[in-house]
Order: structure tokens, then sequence, then C-alpha cells
């Protein structure tokens, strides 16, 4: 598929033409308060680090109403519960980062899978056209390459756009970004080798990667009966940011709200880091302290997810949880221990 | 009826207050009709939660009311209720709920007219508020055509 | 041992707030009780009272709990309207005749709705309000009554004396009136018999230098006080009567009818009026929001009671102006208002214009009480006071009678409720072996066990004859509820209250498996308990049963609005259910209760609690600090009524030494405690360790050592008690000694300890006396700031002045300056009534040195129970529990609660001992019910709860987690709502229940 | 005024003699954080490990947390803040004053990350820090920003910096900044309460309801917390902006009189809501109304376990 470039003084013609018919979607705000909204062509900006939480909101909101029921009897199918449908709308999504774009493919196996398909995730997902904004200079907390990714990484994406020396390079992906940018009137061009060096140099400043490979290798009891799981947890505070601000953290809560006139069921943001999390009706909870669920969050991103998902990391190394963790419990030195463990006892 | 009609939850004690209502029912003292009455032991009962559960479930007033300090049935539990009351009154006028949407008052089961007057008064002011739109849960949308 | 003829009842003659006190707790003793009241309603004076001093209670308020319990208790049989006819019989059995005469009205039927009130024609006085306003000739005596039942004043009434109208018999809906009521007379066989007849306000008709009988801006301060009461001719509103505006003056005249040989022959002071003017000057001040001059005209202020002084510094303080001056003549105004005329304390005559006069009318025994007392053989005093001794104070002179009240002298609420649990305690010493012979208890059946099930509600709404049903849509309610959750049957009924309808009741929740059941109705204040009664003869757990009072919150206060009146009723009711729902079946929990008690103090009140505990058949153990009991008596000569302490003392403690009930643990105190009430634990400093059900704590208080006036450094300063050791030892030092001063208040009175130490004056006048009679010549002077001699003790004030004792006053500011010149002593005091400083040279000098408290933080902290700012015990409540600490089982006696005399202090621990009786008495206790429980796995064990519970009903266990005592909790639900947790749960206000409320009431 | 690392190497000797003495099996503090400008709290339980234990103008997590609960003999590095948590804590019966062994350190402030970002907003990879300044080390750049500048908002306004009930000061005394005179909330107070429920519901828009405030919170130890609950559910649990403000309602409400503006709910929440002024309102309350101030003293009482008789309430009516 050939590669396209826009001057910067067409940037705006293009995401003109790309959102037709569609609504367009971009990171706005800085700092802190950077989050991917629906936008205008005029406002759309390269100059971001990344949004501050994870743009799978896009997908998966916070909260989310699922069916409705309503009580009174003159109206039909009274305190039965009614599907409250998928309310998708056709949009592209401007200036996702590679490792937030391959987040949420993961999230999209646990959404959508030969067994199952959550359809409030399905439909929203998949009218949404994502052309992804590669990492040129990547953030001291940006571990990506060590988590197999890369600033330039393309999973999840249907365009890959970087910033090239003539413009913005774009790189269809998907059959879906090809037919985008076709019908964009764009200029082709052979960009290949300078996205090549541009994601080397890229890649080289994020200096020597971890190698967190001996985590898939085997092992997952020993690595599950680790003592050090103990004093990891000991500073852990279960305060659940880094499962919120999570690109590929996905798990909720069903809750029905009720009225004079009637209820909805909806569901939550959960966080595996709350004690409410696994507990039963009986009072009984499989992860009764703070050791079981650090354990459960970090086995679920190193080594359940690569074991369900052929070996894809539910961690991507976006950082956030490294910059917003109050107590700096620093996923990449914790991927290190269970690394190292892993090496000693196969030793 | 045309005008807006508040609906006032009201927290009563046992002791006083609620035998103050008691009293004015005995001497016929007519008030508005908009207030449902919570009968509670004590002010001392009161969980500040109670007050917010109101408003989010839409009351446009809440009226809390008790024996007299020194008069409490259990000895100090409206003392304890004052001070409650006070980080309570200070925290939602903080925020900005209009101050005449919630009344404390302390009124002795003897005390059947100022019983009366409080309620007018207090519907009064309320109603002068206008309807509880800011200080409770959104309506639940509960069919798909509603939805945006 | 009932073997003897020995009757377990005892006659209460007064329904005021001491014949209800005596009768509960006659009642929780084991004793059948007749109370018999004359008017329609128990209550008596206090009833009339807005608020009460010195806490300004509002007294109605707590009073009404009281009505209630007496109204429902199984053991008191109240007999209203009915009057003693005669008594005959000696202790242990009398047999009384009484008359009940008729009410009119059928007590049985009688709603109390108010509809024949409504449609009677004849207005005429009430007597509630002072006849300030009226009432009709069917009525009840206030609203709040007990028994809550109409009556027909047969005097007045149209169709009794005239045979027309009827008007109250046609609208009756409950078909009670009965115009055929016929005076019964009856004969009730009793034990002993217990007076509390009361009193009437001094009548002030008869002085012309007041105007009562023409001026209509003069008015007492009964009235005064129904003006400032909510239910009151004004409602509250204070007014001038001649033109109803707002006054801005007013005057209080104390005194009137009190002090006062000239004109009553009413020589003693009526011991209260000081107090009640201040609080009737505090709370008009508070009504008028600022805008009110008070006066009080006063010849002493006599604030001698329990934080009286510190009421008297705050009304000054609020602007109240005291002026020392007996006013002598009253002039009425032309318009409105009065001219007040009077000589100030320096001599200078002075008028000042008020809008209003208020006469402090004292307490009168009248006509009837005095006729009653001689018809009875009862020796009464020259003030037709029944006669009582200092050291049996409730006890009178037939025995086989007591009493209790103002009968036996004037006094305030307190003092009649601490000497009515003591004639409860009297009266049954010598009744021990029919205790218990003629109470009832209820039998109920077998209770249905219902958990598990899924709610089945019963919904019963009651029309009330036409009081609901004539605003509410009965009938619509009853159908919105039968959509409403959990709803399994709903009706209505005409009177949900009716035998039938209860009967009806019973046989419903059987046929249909009822398990909650909702009454729309009228209040729970009044009705629930009748309800739970019928639920609990229906098997049901009493508790699943919820009130939506639809007629006085509803149908009664919006008649004029039918249609959001039926919206109110559905919405109550579903808030009733709603919470109905949620109810769980409570459980009652059976203690064991140790029969024995421990006083702590072995002085007069110790020994007197566990003698009166003895002759109860109760055990007891005194623990003494020191070697010796008699306490601070034994340096007492003699009471003011004359009487040998040390005689009393040498019988009282052969008594105990002899008495096999008592165990007496000389040097040794409480080092340990632990427990709750029927089952404390406490370990005395000898190590011993004694298991009781109850605690009493008599520590007493000390003589305070002055710091001024030499004492210490010259050897002829005295104490009062060190005088009182010198008389009773005979010293030879008096004989030769000819000039006494004495000082008052050493140590009382001033700012850090503002209180008044209550004895100092009658033990400064009775001392005169005894040294003027000793030695006629002696010359003696009391320096003092306000004699305080209450009740007939007045008389001994009288008695020292005609005897040649001088009295001058001083004010704090100019105190008496003691000199020593040589080793002698030199007084100067300035006489504000001559206006020179005199100089005097006494051979004694005695100090009326403050009792002060033993400081007795250690023992507070054992048993967790509360000092107040100056140290002494702080009862549970200041009127109505003056012997009970706000935690069961505890009880105080004498003068560790506050300084009193002899015959107080007696009368306190006869009544610890009838108060810890009616716990002891009970070999098992039922706890439970409406009380906390703590989800402890909720529980951060912060103790929030532990502090913000009045009870001391919640502890820390030992893993630190807070448990609930269910015998000390009384269901207030503080730490409930304090909790952030939300560990604590009060059964049957659950937050479930609450937020069902709310979420049903919106 | 003792430069941070002579601090740090006073705090590694009271450790290493807490643990000697065997006054504590543990000490509590912090060592250097994995990402520039942070520290994470560490568990010394050997001499070797106190040479981890540093301070740092980063140390802001209140070590407090880490208390309630916690079995045998503890040491804890305590700011003037976090000192006066642990007197609430110890009131409260979470952790035994004879387990305890405070070293505390007179504290100069502790710097805001967010005030940082807005200053320099190039990647840094490296930084520097002294008691009054900090250093940010870019590719090709090199910042300085005084601390004094970039201090948070609680730390502006603590006039108790010198942990006064601690066992032991590892410096000298410091003296207090400014109280908090509450300015802004008496301005806000001024307008209108739309305004106001405006400027309120603002704040916490970004909400995520993860309740990182609550769980960072030293006082925050309930076994269970009313959000948590189910019957009654107290509040929703969506995000609803009522359910959202009743949350913050009443955790400033449960914060009342013991609340010691350590500023870890704001320190930890990710989207940076002023948490802390809810707290703040309950704080000038019990200042106002009764003079108390959380955690100065091992003897006062929480303002809502006591009364008195006069209390002021003129809005009861």
């Amino acid at each position: 598929m050939p590669e396209y470039i826009v001057e910067e003084n067409a940037l705006k013609d293009f995401l003109q033409s790309i959102s037709k018919g569609r609504v367009l979607l971009s990171p706005q705000g800085v700092g802190d308060k950077c989050q991917i909204t629906e936008t205008t062509p005029d406002k759309v900006t390269l100059n971001f680090t990344n949004t501050h939480i994870s743009p799978k909101t896009l997908f998966f909101p916070q909260t989310e109403w699922l069916m409705s029921f309503q009580k009174d009897h003159s109206k039909p199918h009274p305190y039965v519960y009614q599907d409250l449908g998928d309310k998708a709308k056709s949009a592209v999504v401007f200036g996702i980062r590679p490792c937030d774009a391959k987040g949420l493919s993961v999230s999209n196996k646990v959404f959508q899978n030969d067994r199952f398909t959550d359809p409030y995730w399905k439909g929203k997902y998949e009218s949404v056209i994502k052309v992804g904004l590669a990492c040129k200079d990547p953030f001291p907390q940006c571990f990506c390459v060590a988590m197999g990714g890369s600033p330039y990484g393309a999973t999840g994406l249907d365009v890959l756009a970087f910033p090239s020396e003539k413009g913005l390079g774009l790189k269809p992906i998907t059959d879906e970004g090809a037919k985008l940018l076709a019908e964009a009137n764009l200029k082709e061009a052979d960009l290949s080798s300078e996205l090549k060096s541009q994601e080397e140099a890229a890649i080289k400043a994020q200096g020597i990667p971890d190698d967190y490979s001996p985590i898939d290798h085997r092992g997952l009891l020993n690595l599950f009966q680790d003592p050090q799981w103990q004093s990891i947890a000991e500073n852990c505070l279960n305060c659940g940011v880094c499962t919120f601000i999570c690109p590929t953290c996905h798990c909720f809560d069903i809750q029905d709200e009720e009225n004079s006139e009637g209820g909805v069921r909806m569901r939550n943001w959960d966080t595996c880091m709350s004690w409410l999390f696994t507990v039963h009706g009986t009072g009984h909870n499989p992860r009764p302290s703070k050791t079981e669920r650090v354990r459960q969050r970090f086995m679920h991103k190193l080594k359940y997810i690569p074991m369900k998902q052929n070996g894809d990391r539910g961690c991507t190394g976006c950082g956030r949880c490294v910059v917003l963790c109050p107590v700096n419990i620093d996923i990449r030195s914790v991927a290190l221990r269970m690394s190292t463990l892993n090496m000693q006892k196969q030793a | 009826m045309s005008e807006f009609e508040p609906k006032i939850v009201a927290f009563f004690c046992n002791w006083c207050t609620y035998g103050a209502a008691d009293l004015a029912g005995v001497s016929r003292l007519e008030y508005p009709p908009n207030f449902r009455v919570v009968r509670l032991p004590c002010t001392g009962r009161l969980n500040p939660k109670f007050i917010l559960e109101a408003f989010k479930r839409g009351a446009d007033g809440v009226w809390v009311s008790g024996c007299h300090p020194g008069d409490c049935h259990y000895i100090a539990g409206n003392y304890y209720a004052r001070r409650k009351f006070i980080v309570m009154h200070y925290m939602l006028d903080s925020i900005g709920l209009e101050a005449d949407r919630l009344r404390f008052s302390w009124i002795s089961s003897a005390e059947a007219t100022k019983f009366q007057h409080m309620a007018t008064d207090v519907v009064e002011h309320v109603r002068a508020c206008g309807p509880n739109l800011k200080f409770r849960k959104a309506p639940l949308i509960l069919g798909m055509e509603e939805v945006a | 041992m009932a073997s003897d003829n020995t009757v377990g009842a005892v006659l209460v003659a007064g329904g005021g707030v001491a014949g209800m006190q005596a009768s509960l707790d006659l009642a929780n003793a084991g004793y059948y009780v007749y109370l018999v009241e004359k008017s329609l309603a128990i209550g008596g004076r206090m009833s009339q009272l807005d608020k009460t001093f010195p806490t300004n209670d509002c007294s109605m308020c707590i009073i009404s709990p009281k009505l209630v319990e007496v109204g429902r208790h199984i053991n008191i049989e109240l007999l209203t309207l009915t009057d003693i006819l005669s008594i005959e019989g000696e202790e242990g059995n009398f047999t009384v005749k009484a008359r009940k005469n008729p009410r009119y009205i059928d007590m049985s039927k009688c709603i109390a709705c108010g509809e024949c009130t409504k449609k009677c024609p004849k207005k005429l006085n009430n007597e509630y309000n002072e006849n300030l306003d009226t009432r009709k000739a069917i009525y009840v005596q206030y609203a709040q009554a007990v028994p809550l039942k109409y009556g027909i004043d047969a005097k007045e009434c149209i169709y009794l004396t005239k045979g027309k109208c009827g008007n109250c018999k046609k609208v009756c809906p409950a078909d009670a009136v009965n115009y055929d009521d016929k005076p019964e007379d009856i004969s009730l066989k009793v034990g002993s018999v217990i007076l509390a007849p009361g009193f009437a306000p001094f009548k002030p008709s008869d002085f012309e230098t007041y105007r009562y009988y023409d001026a209509k801006d003069v008015i007492t301060a009964l009235e005064f006080e129904r003006y400032l009461g909510a239910t009151g001719p004004t409602m509250g509103h204070v007014i001038r009567p001649s033109d109803h505006s707002d006054p801005k003056k007013i005057a209080f005249l104390q005194c009137v009818g009190s002090r006062d040989i000239n004109r009553t022959d009413h020589g003693y002071c009526s011991s209260v009026c000081c107090m009640y003017a201040i609080k009737e000057a505090i709370i008009a001040k508070e009504h008028a929001g600022g805008n009110l001059d008070v006066t009080i005209f006063y010849m002493d202020i006599r604030t001698f009671g329990k934080d009286f002084e510190r009421y008297y510094e705050k009304a000054k303080a609020a602007g109240i102006k005291f002026v020392r001056s007996r006013v002598h003549t009253v002039q009425p105004e032309p318009q409105n208002g009065v001219m007040i005329h009077y000589i100030t304390d320096g001599g200078v005559s002075n008028q000042e214009f008020f809008d209003v006069a208020v006469l402090s009318h004292g307490l009168v025994i009248t006509g009837e009480t005095k006729k009653l007392s001689d018809e009875l053989e009862l020796e009464t005093d020259h003030y037709n006071f029944a006669k009582t001794s200092t050291f049996a104070p409730v006890a009178l002179s037939r025995p086989g009678f007591y009493a209790c009240g103002v009968f036996t002298g004037p006094k305030d609420i307190p003092t009649s409720v601490m000497e009515a649990s003591a004639a409860a305690a009297a009266s049954t010493t010598k009744l021990t072996s029919a205790r218990s012979t003629l109470t009832k208890v209820i039998h109920l059946p077998a209770p249905v066990d219902v958990s598990g099930e899924p709610p089945r509600i019963g919904v019963f709404i009651c029309h009330c004859g036409i009081n609901i049903a004539s605003v509410v849509d009965v009938p619509k309610v009853v159908e919105f509820a039968k959509t409403l959750p959990f709803v399994e049957y709903a009706t209505n009924t005409i009177f949900a209250c009716s035998q039938d309808s209860q009967d009806k009741l019973v046989s419903l929740i059987k046929e249909y498996r009822l398990n909650r059941i909702v009454v729309s109705a009228c209040s729970p204040r009044t009705h629930e308990p009748l309800f739970q009664e019928t639920l609990a003869s229906a098997g049901l757990n009493k508790y699943l049963y919820e009130m939506a009072n639809i007629r006085n919150h509803d149908s009664w206060v919006h008649a004029g609005h039918p249609a959001e009146a039926t919206r109110k009723a559905m919405d109550m009711t579903e808030m009733a259910v709603a919470k109905a729902a949620l109810l769980v079946p409570l459980k009652e929990n059976i203690i064991d209760v140790d029969p024995t008690a421990l006083v702590i103090g072995g002085g007069v009140a110790g020994l007197n609690t566990a003698l009166t505990l003895s002759s109860q058949g109760f055990k007891s153990v005194i623990v003494e600090k020191s070697d010796k009991t008699g306490g601070n008596a034994n340096r007492i000569h003699s009471t003011p009524k004359g009487e040998s302490v040390p005689e009393y003392l040498e019988s009282l403690k052969k008594k105990v030494e002899e008495d096999p009930n008592i165990t007496l643990i000389l040097n040794s105190q409480v080092n340990k405690a632990d427990g709750y009430v029927g089952n404390f634990v406490s370990t005395l400093s000898t190590g011993e360790e004694i298991k009781h059900g109850v605690t009493i704590i008599a520590t007493g208080a000390l003589e305070h050592k002055p710091s001024e006036y030499f004492y210490g450094k010259n050897p002829n300063v005295l104490t009062q008690l060190e005088l009182d050791e010198l008389i009773k030892a005979n010293d030879p030092r008096l004989n030769d000694a000819k000039n006494y001063v004495f000082i008052q208040c050493v140590g009382s009175r001033e700012p850090d300890r503002l209180y008044c130490s209550k004895v100092c004056c009658t033990h400064t006048v009775h001392a005169a006396i005894e040294l003027k009679k000793r030695k006629p010549e002696a010359r003696i002077f009391v320096l003092y700031r306000d004699i305080r001699t209450y009740a007939q003790k007045e008389d001994l004030y009288k008695e020292a002045r005609s005897l040649g004792v001088i009295f001058v006053r001083y004010d704090l500011d100019a105190k008496p300056e003691v000199l020593e010149e040589d080793g002698h002593l030199k007084i100067k005091a300035f006489d504000p009534v001559s206006g020179h400083v005199l100089v005097l040279s006494p051979d004694f000098l005695v100090l009326a040195a403050a009792m002060v408290s033993g400081n007795e933080c250690e023992l507070a902290m054992q048993f967790k129970v509360p000092l107040d700012q100056d140290g002494w015990f702080f009862e549970a409540h200041q009127k109505l529990r003056p012997v009970d600490f706000a935690t069961d089982g505890i009880f105080m006696a004498g003068i560790c609660h506050y300084p009193k005399p002899m015959e107080e202090v007696i009368a306190q621990a006869q009544a610890a001992a009838a108060r810890a009786a009616t716990v002891l008495i009970q070999p098992k206790m039922t706890v439970g019910g409406i009380v906390a429980e703590i989800n402890q796995n909720k529980c951060s064990g912060c103790g929030v709860c532990v502090s913000v519970c009045p009870y001391n009903a919640i502890s820390l266990d030992d893993k630190g987690k807070a448990v609930v005592n269910e015998a000390l909790c009384k269901g207030c639900g503080n730490c409930a709502s304090s909790c952030r947790s939300d560990a604590p749960s009060l059964r049957g206000f659950t937050n479930a229940g609450l937020f069902a409320q709310i979420a049903s009431a919106l | 005024m003792p430069s941070l690392e002579e601090t740090t190497q006073k705090i590694r000797e009271t450790a290493k003699k807490a643990l000697a003495d065997g006054k504590a099996e543990v000490v509590i503090g912090y060592k250097k954080g994995t990402y520039p400008l942070s520290t994470a709290p560490f568990f010394a339980r050997t001499p070797e490990d106190c040479d981890q234990l540093i301070w740092s103008n980063f140390a802001r997590i209140n070590l407090a947390n880490y208390l309630p609960g916690r079995p045998g003999k503890v040491a804890v590095v305590a700011k003037g803040c976090d000192a006066r948590s642990i007197v609430g804590q110890v009131a409260e019966n979470q952790f035994h004053k004879d387990n305890l062994y405070v070293i505390g350190v007179p504290c100069t402030g502790m710097v805001d990350n967010n005030l940082i970002a807005a200053k320099e907003q190039r990647p840094y990879r490296d930084y520097s820090e002294t008691l009054d300044t900090i250093t940010l080390k870019g590719a090709d750049f090199s910042t300085e920003i005084k601390k004094e500048e970039v201090l948070r908002r609680n730390c502006r306004t603590c006039a108790n910096r010198t942990p006064k009930t601690a066992d032991e000061l590892v410096g000298p005394e410091v003296p207090g900044a400014q109280a908090d005179d509450f300015a802004d909330l008496k301005e806000l107070h001024s307008k209108s309460p739309e305004e106001r429920m405006e400027y309120f519901k603002d704040l916490i828009k970004d909400c995520l309801r993860c309740y990182a405030c609550r769980n960072a919170c030293p006082l925050c130890y309930c076994p269970v917390c009313f959000v948590d609950e189910t019957r009654p559910q107290w509040l929703g649990k969506s995000t609803d902006p009522m359910d959202t403000l009743t949350f913050h309602l009443l955790r400033g409400l449960h914060c009342a009189g013991r609340c010691t503006s350590c500023g870890a709910c704001e320190t930890a929440c990710p989207v940076n809501i002023k948490v802390r002024e809810f707290n703040r309102i309950t704080e000038e309350t019990v200042m106002d109304e009764w003079g108390y101030e959380a955690g100065l003293s091992w003897e006062q009482k929480p303002p809502l376990t006591v009364f008195q008789p006069d209390d002021e309430a003129s809005f009861i009516k």
C-alpha cells in the first residue's frame, strides 16, 4: 500500500476530508486536561504528549446505560428491562498514540472474540476509524519498546500518521485505512525509509529496553507464588488509579438504579484493586488482601493476557500508571522482578 | 395546580417536634400539605446522608427538627446532632445549596403554633427557591426514543 | 411470708409529678398502685409550666413520657375524678373508701377526636390557662393529658343541668357520651398510703397594696407562665393584658404571700419563687427578642439549688435588673401599666412605671388538703404543712402514711421527685412480705417465627370516625395500598383502635398469614403500644409494625385541601409500607440481675440507703474510705429542728452493724469497676471482688478550708463544723465568749465556685440561736450576702432576729475586712442600711465555709459517670431523675450530688434505694428491642460511637471492635449516625428502612 | 537549615538507631523513586535497608497510611502534617502509641509536579534537587525551578511544618507558613449559590470515582467505605454529577475535624481534582466554631465526638 504526504498547510483540508460524514475526534487540551474529544479540523494539534487518561473512554465509557424499565402500568412492558441499544456514531479519531491503539486492540479481543461479543463495545469500536500518531520524541514514562511495541507501531490502527520532513506522513494499515486515504485525494509519497529511520531513532531514544521475555516462557505457578508480591503490595494503597487510566483495563460493574418512574441497568468501570471487586455475597473474598489484588493486576497484564492473546502483553508501555501511581509502584520494576524471579527459579 | 408545589422531606424527632406536629393536629392548626415526615427517635439519629439522599431523590427542601438543646429525651443526642448540623450546614451552604432549601429547627412538643408557623415558613421559602434542579440526580432516561 | 394480712398495694393520692414518680417506683418494685387524682387527668402543676429552671427544659416535653408511662403501666390503676372518703386500718392493711365521680364519657370508647368540644355551646374559664382563656363544658384538661379522654363538667353542662342541648352525644362518632353516668363508691385494700396532694398558688386578691384584684396589668407568676407557654392563651406571646400590646417593662415582685406574717400568716419561704421569677424573666426576654426590660424586686435572692447561682448570674448578664426592695405600693396607671413605689436599700423612695407587674406568689396548702390531714389525723405545722422529722423526712405522724412534694413544705420539682422515690421506698418497708402478690404479668402466646418469609404486609387505613374520612378519601388510599409491593391485604376500618377492630386484626393476621402490619391512623406516640400489643397477642413480633399518622399530621391539619391530604395519606402509607417491608423481628433478651447493691460511702446517705434496701430485703455492701461511718454528720451537734444528731447517728450505726443484710467494709475504696446494670463487678482496694446489680454513689463532700479571714492563722477563726464540734463538746472556750461574728458565703458564690452551699445560712442561724440561748447577752453579728433560710427554715431566721442576732449584708465587691491586732480579731464591715462601717471585735469569727466536692474523678471514671463543672456528680436529668445517673443501674445519694441539709440527704438516700429496688426486684431483666447493634465487619474500632453514646452503652471488645450493651442502650441512634462506616445499626430505625421511607416520600 | 543530604543522613542514623534500640522492627520512610520527581514509600528492616532512606522535596505521600492495623513496633518518618494524622489515628485506636516511634522531619513543603509540568513542558529524563530548587535536565536543556514557586497548595498554607508530637526531630524546628485564611472560600461564599455550585460541580467534573483520594488518605481506614455499601446504597456508582458530588461531600464531612491538610488526596488524584476543597470547608468550620485544629496534641478530642451545651448555631431556628 502506498504512503501519503500531507503538507503542513493542507492538514486542515485532509481532516475535513476524512471527517466528511463522520465525527472527528482528536486529543484536545493540554497536560492533565488532554483528552480525545469531538472537535473540528481547525482545532486539531499535533503538539501533545498523550491523552491524560487512556482513550478507552471512546468505546468503553466510565458509565454506560445498557437497558431500562419503566414502572408505569399504562405503558407497554412495565417492569421489564428493554435494551437501550447501541448509540455508536460513525467517527474518525485522529491522533491516537500507538501504545493506546495497541492497548485498545487488547481490550477489543476481550469484548469480541470467538466466544461472545459485547454489542456495546463492538458498535463503537467498529464505527471509529483510528488514525494513529507516531511518537517521534518519547517521554520519560514511555516504554512501549520494552513491552514489545514501538513508538511507530501500527497495531490497532487503520492509519499511522507520523511527522515527516515534508509534512505529515500517512501510512495506511488496514483496508479501511487505505480506503479512507484513497478517498482523501492525497499526494502519494514513498516514505518507507524515512519511516524506518525515524522509528529506529525513536526506539533508540527509549534506551536499551528491559528484557521481560522470561515472564513469557514458563512458570505461571512460580510467578503466582512469588513471595515478593507481599513486598510490592506493602507499598500499594489499592487506590486503583493504575486501572482507571490504563488503556487495557476493561473491567466493569453492573448496577441497577431506580426511581419512582423506573430504572436503568448500567455498567461502570471497576477496579481489581478494590476489595469489593471480588467479594462474594457470602462475605467470602478470594482476594482478601492487597497482596492478592496487586498480584492480580500484574499477573493479568503480564502473564494471563499474553497467555490468552498469543503473547501480546496487557501492558503497552504508555507509562500512565508510572506517572500517576502515588506511591511509585513502577510496572517496569515489577516486570523486571517477575523476569528475574523466573530466571532464578529456572536456574 | 399551576403553581409549583414543593416536595419537602421532614425529619422529626419522636419526642419533641413529632409531638408538636401531633399537637398541631389536635389543635387543628392548618399548614401546607407539602411535607412527608420521617420519624426518628432523636435528631441524633439523623445521618447527614439522609439529607443528601432526599435532595438527590428530588426533594425541593429538607426540614430537620428536634428537641431544644437541653431537652433531649436521650440526654445529649441533639447536642451531638447540633455539631453535625453545623458542619453539614456550612458544607452545603458553601457548595451552593440555597440556604432556604434546608431548614433546621428546635420545636418542643408543646410548641404547636411554632410548628405551624415554621411549617408554613419552610414551604414558603422552599417555594421561593423553585424546583430543585441542581442538587438532585439527573432523571433516568427510560425509553430508547429519548436517548440522544 | 405473706401469711399475714399485709397488702401488697399502695394508695398514692395526687397525680402530680411527685405522685406519678412514687407510683412508677412502687409499681416497678412489685407493688400494685392505686393512683387517685381528683381532676380529669394526671400531670399536676408541672403540666402548666412552660419551662423548668435551671435548664429551661420544656416542661411538657419532659413530663409527657412520664404521663404516658403512668397511663400505660399495667400495675398502676389510675383513678381520676376520685375523692378519698376515709382510710381505716393500720400500716400493712388499710381500707380506703373513695368516690369515683362521673365523667359522663365512656373511657373505653372515647377516641379524643375533639368533635364534642367543637360543638359544645358552653364556654367556661379554662383553669389550665389560669382562666386567661376559655374551655368548653366537655373538655380535656390539656392537649397531652393522660388519660386522653374527654369529660363533662357536670355543673356547667347544659344538658346535665337543664336537660337540653345534647350536642356532644349527637356528634360523638364513637358513641362515648353517657349522660347517665353516676358516682361510684369503691373500697380499696392497701398496705400504706402516700399523700402527694400538692399545693395551690397563693391568691393575691386580698392584697390591696398589689392591686391584683382590680388592676389588669398586675398578674400572678402562674398567669405569666401561661402567657409564656406555647399552649397558653397567647401561644407564647407575652402581652400587656390591658391592651394586648407588647410590654416594654415588666416587674417581678417577690415574696407575695411568702415570708409575710403581716397579712397572710405565711412566714415561710416558698423556696421556688426566686428561681421561677428569674426563669420567667429570662424566657420573657427571649420571647421579646431583647426588646424588654425586666426588674425583679426582692428581699433575698434564694438561688440555693444545683446550678441555680449560675442561672442567677446568667440572668444578671442578660440584663435582668435585680432591686433589693420590698415594694410597698402598686398604683395602676390611668390607661395601662402600673406605677411601682419602693424604697431602695439606702432608704431613698422611688417610683417607676412598668407595663406589667408580675406577682411571684408563693405555694399554699389548700383548705381541702388541711381538711384531709385533719381527717386522717396527721400532724401539721402552723402553716398547714404536714409534719415530718429530719431523720424520717417522708414519714408522716401516723404510721403507714407517707408524703412527698409540697405537702410537707415548699420545694422544687427535683426535691419533690426525690421525695417521691423516697416515699415509695419508705412506704413499702413494712410490706415486703406482700411484694409481687398483687401485681399483674402479661402472658403472651408463643411468637410465630416469620424469619425467612417474604414480607406479607397487611395495611389498615382508619377512618377515625369522620376525623380522617371526612378529609381523606380512605377507599382510594386502600386501593392504592393494594398496589404497593409486598402488600397482601389492605382494608379500611372505622376505628382501628376499637376492641372489635383489634380482634379483627388478630384474625386477619392469621387468615392471610400477615407478617408485617401497617396502620394508617393516628400518632404512634399514643397508639403504637396498643397495636403492638395486638400484634403480640396474635403471636407476631411486636416490632413488625409501622404506623402512618394520617390523622394528626394530615386530615386534621389539611382539612381545606382534601385532594392533597389524600395524596399525602397515600404517600405516608407508601412510606410506612416501604419501611415495614424491611422490618425484622427484634429479639428481647433476658439477663440475670445480681440482687446486691454496692453503696460507696458510709456517711448518713450511704447508711440510710443500705438500711432502706435491707428493709426491702436486699443485701448491700457499704464501702467506706475512712475508719468509721457517719461522715460529716459526726461533727454536727443538732438539726435545725433541734433533734440530736449524735443520738441519731449512734442508733443508725448500730442498726447498720446489726443488720444481716449489710456488709460494712471500712478503710477501703473501689479500685476498679466493670460490668453494667444487673451485673457489676467491683474490685476494692482491699483486693476483694464484689458482684452487685446496682451501684449507689454516696461519697459525700468536704468543708472548704478557707484561705482568707485569718483562717488557720488565728485560733479563734473557726468554720461552722469546727464551731459545731465546740458546741457538741461543750468546750469551755465558749463559756467566756461574748461576741461572735459569722461571715457567710466563704468560698461560695464566688467566680471560681459559682454555687450556693445551701446549708450554711440555716446552719449559721441555727448556731446563732443556740449560742443566744446559751448566753442571751452574747452579741452575734452575721455578715451575709443573701439569707437563704428557705421553706419553713425561715422561721429560724425570724427567731434569730427576734433573739437579737444582728444581720449585716455585704456585697461581693466589698467583703468584710478581717484584721488581727495583738492576736485579737478586728472586723470592718460596711453596713449598707446605715451607710457606716462597723468595726467588730469578736471572740470568735465563724466562717460559713463552702461545701466542696470530694473531687471523685477516679470513681467517676471507673463507673463512667459524669461530674459537673463544680465536681458534683451529674444526674441523668436535673428535674426528673435527680438520683439516677444516665447509665442504668447507678444512682447517687447525699451531698456528692450537691450540698443539702440532712433531711434531704436522707430523702435522697431512700430515693436511691427505691430506684435501686426497681432493678434489684427483677431476677431477670429484659433487654433489647429497639437498640443498636454493631456489624463488626464494618467496625474500624475508631471509638466515635463510644464517645457519642449518652449512656455508655458501647465499648470496645478485646479485638478492638465496638459492642453494644443492650442492657444500657436506649435506642437514640447517635452511634448509627456518627459512624463513618455505618457499623452500628439502630434496630427499628435502620438505614435501609429510613432510606426506603425517603425514597417513597418522593 | 540542613540540606536534603544532611537530613537524609540524619534520617538514616535515626532509623538505624531505632532498629538497633528495638524501638521498631521496621522504619517506614521514603526512597528515591523510579521516575523523575518521585519518591517511593520504603520499609527498612535492616541497617542496610536504612541506607536507602532519603529525604526529598517529593516525599509527598503520607506514610501514616501504612500504620492502621500494622502489627509490631513501627518507626515512621513524618512531616508536620503526617504527624498530625498519626495523632488522629492513635486517638481513633488505629495504632497503639506504645508501638510507635515517630521520626519527625521539620518540613519546608513538598512539590506539586503539576506546577512543574506547567513550567517545563519539554521532556526531561533526569533531575536534581536541593532544599530550595529543582533542576530538570532534558536532552538539550537544564531548567532550575525555585521550590517556593511549585509548592503544593497545602504546603503553602501549612502552619505546622514541624512535627511537634514526634518522638524525635531530625532537624531544627522550622517556622510555619501563614495558615490558610480560607480567603478564596470566603470570596466564593460571597457569590451566588448558583455560582458556588457551578464552581464545585466544575471542580469534580473529571472525577473517575476511582477513590484514590480516599485510599491515599490516612484517615480513610474504614473496613467498608460508605461508597461500597449496597443496602442501602448511599450513592450511585455512575458518573452522575450528583452522586459524584455526594461522594466528595460525604468524604469532606467524614474528615471534619480530622483532616490535617496533608494533601495526600490531591497528590493521589489522577485527574488533579482539588479534592481538599471539601475538607477545607469543614476545616474552616471546626476552626471558626470550636477553634479546633486536628492532630496537634495527644489530648484533644475530635470536635464531633464532644459538644458544649452552648454551642452556637444561629441558623437553627
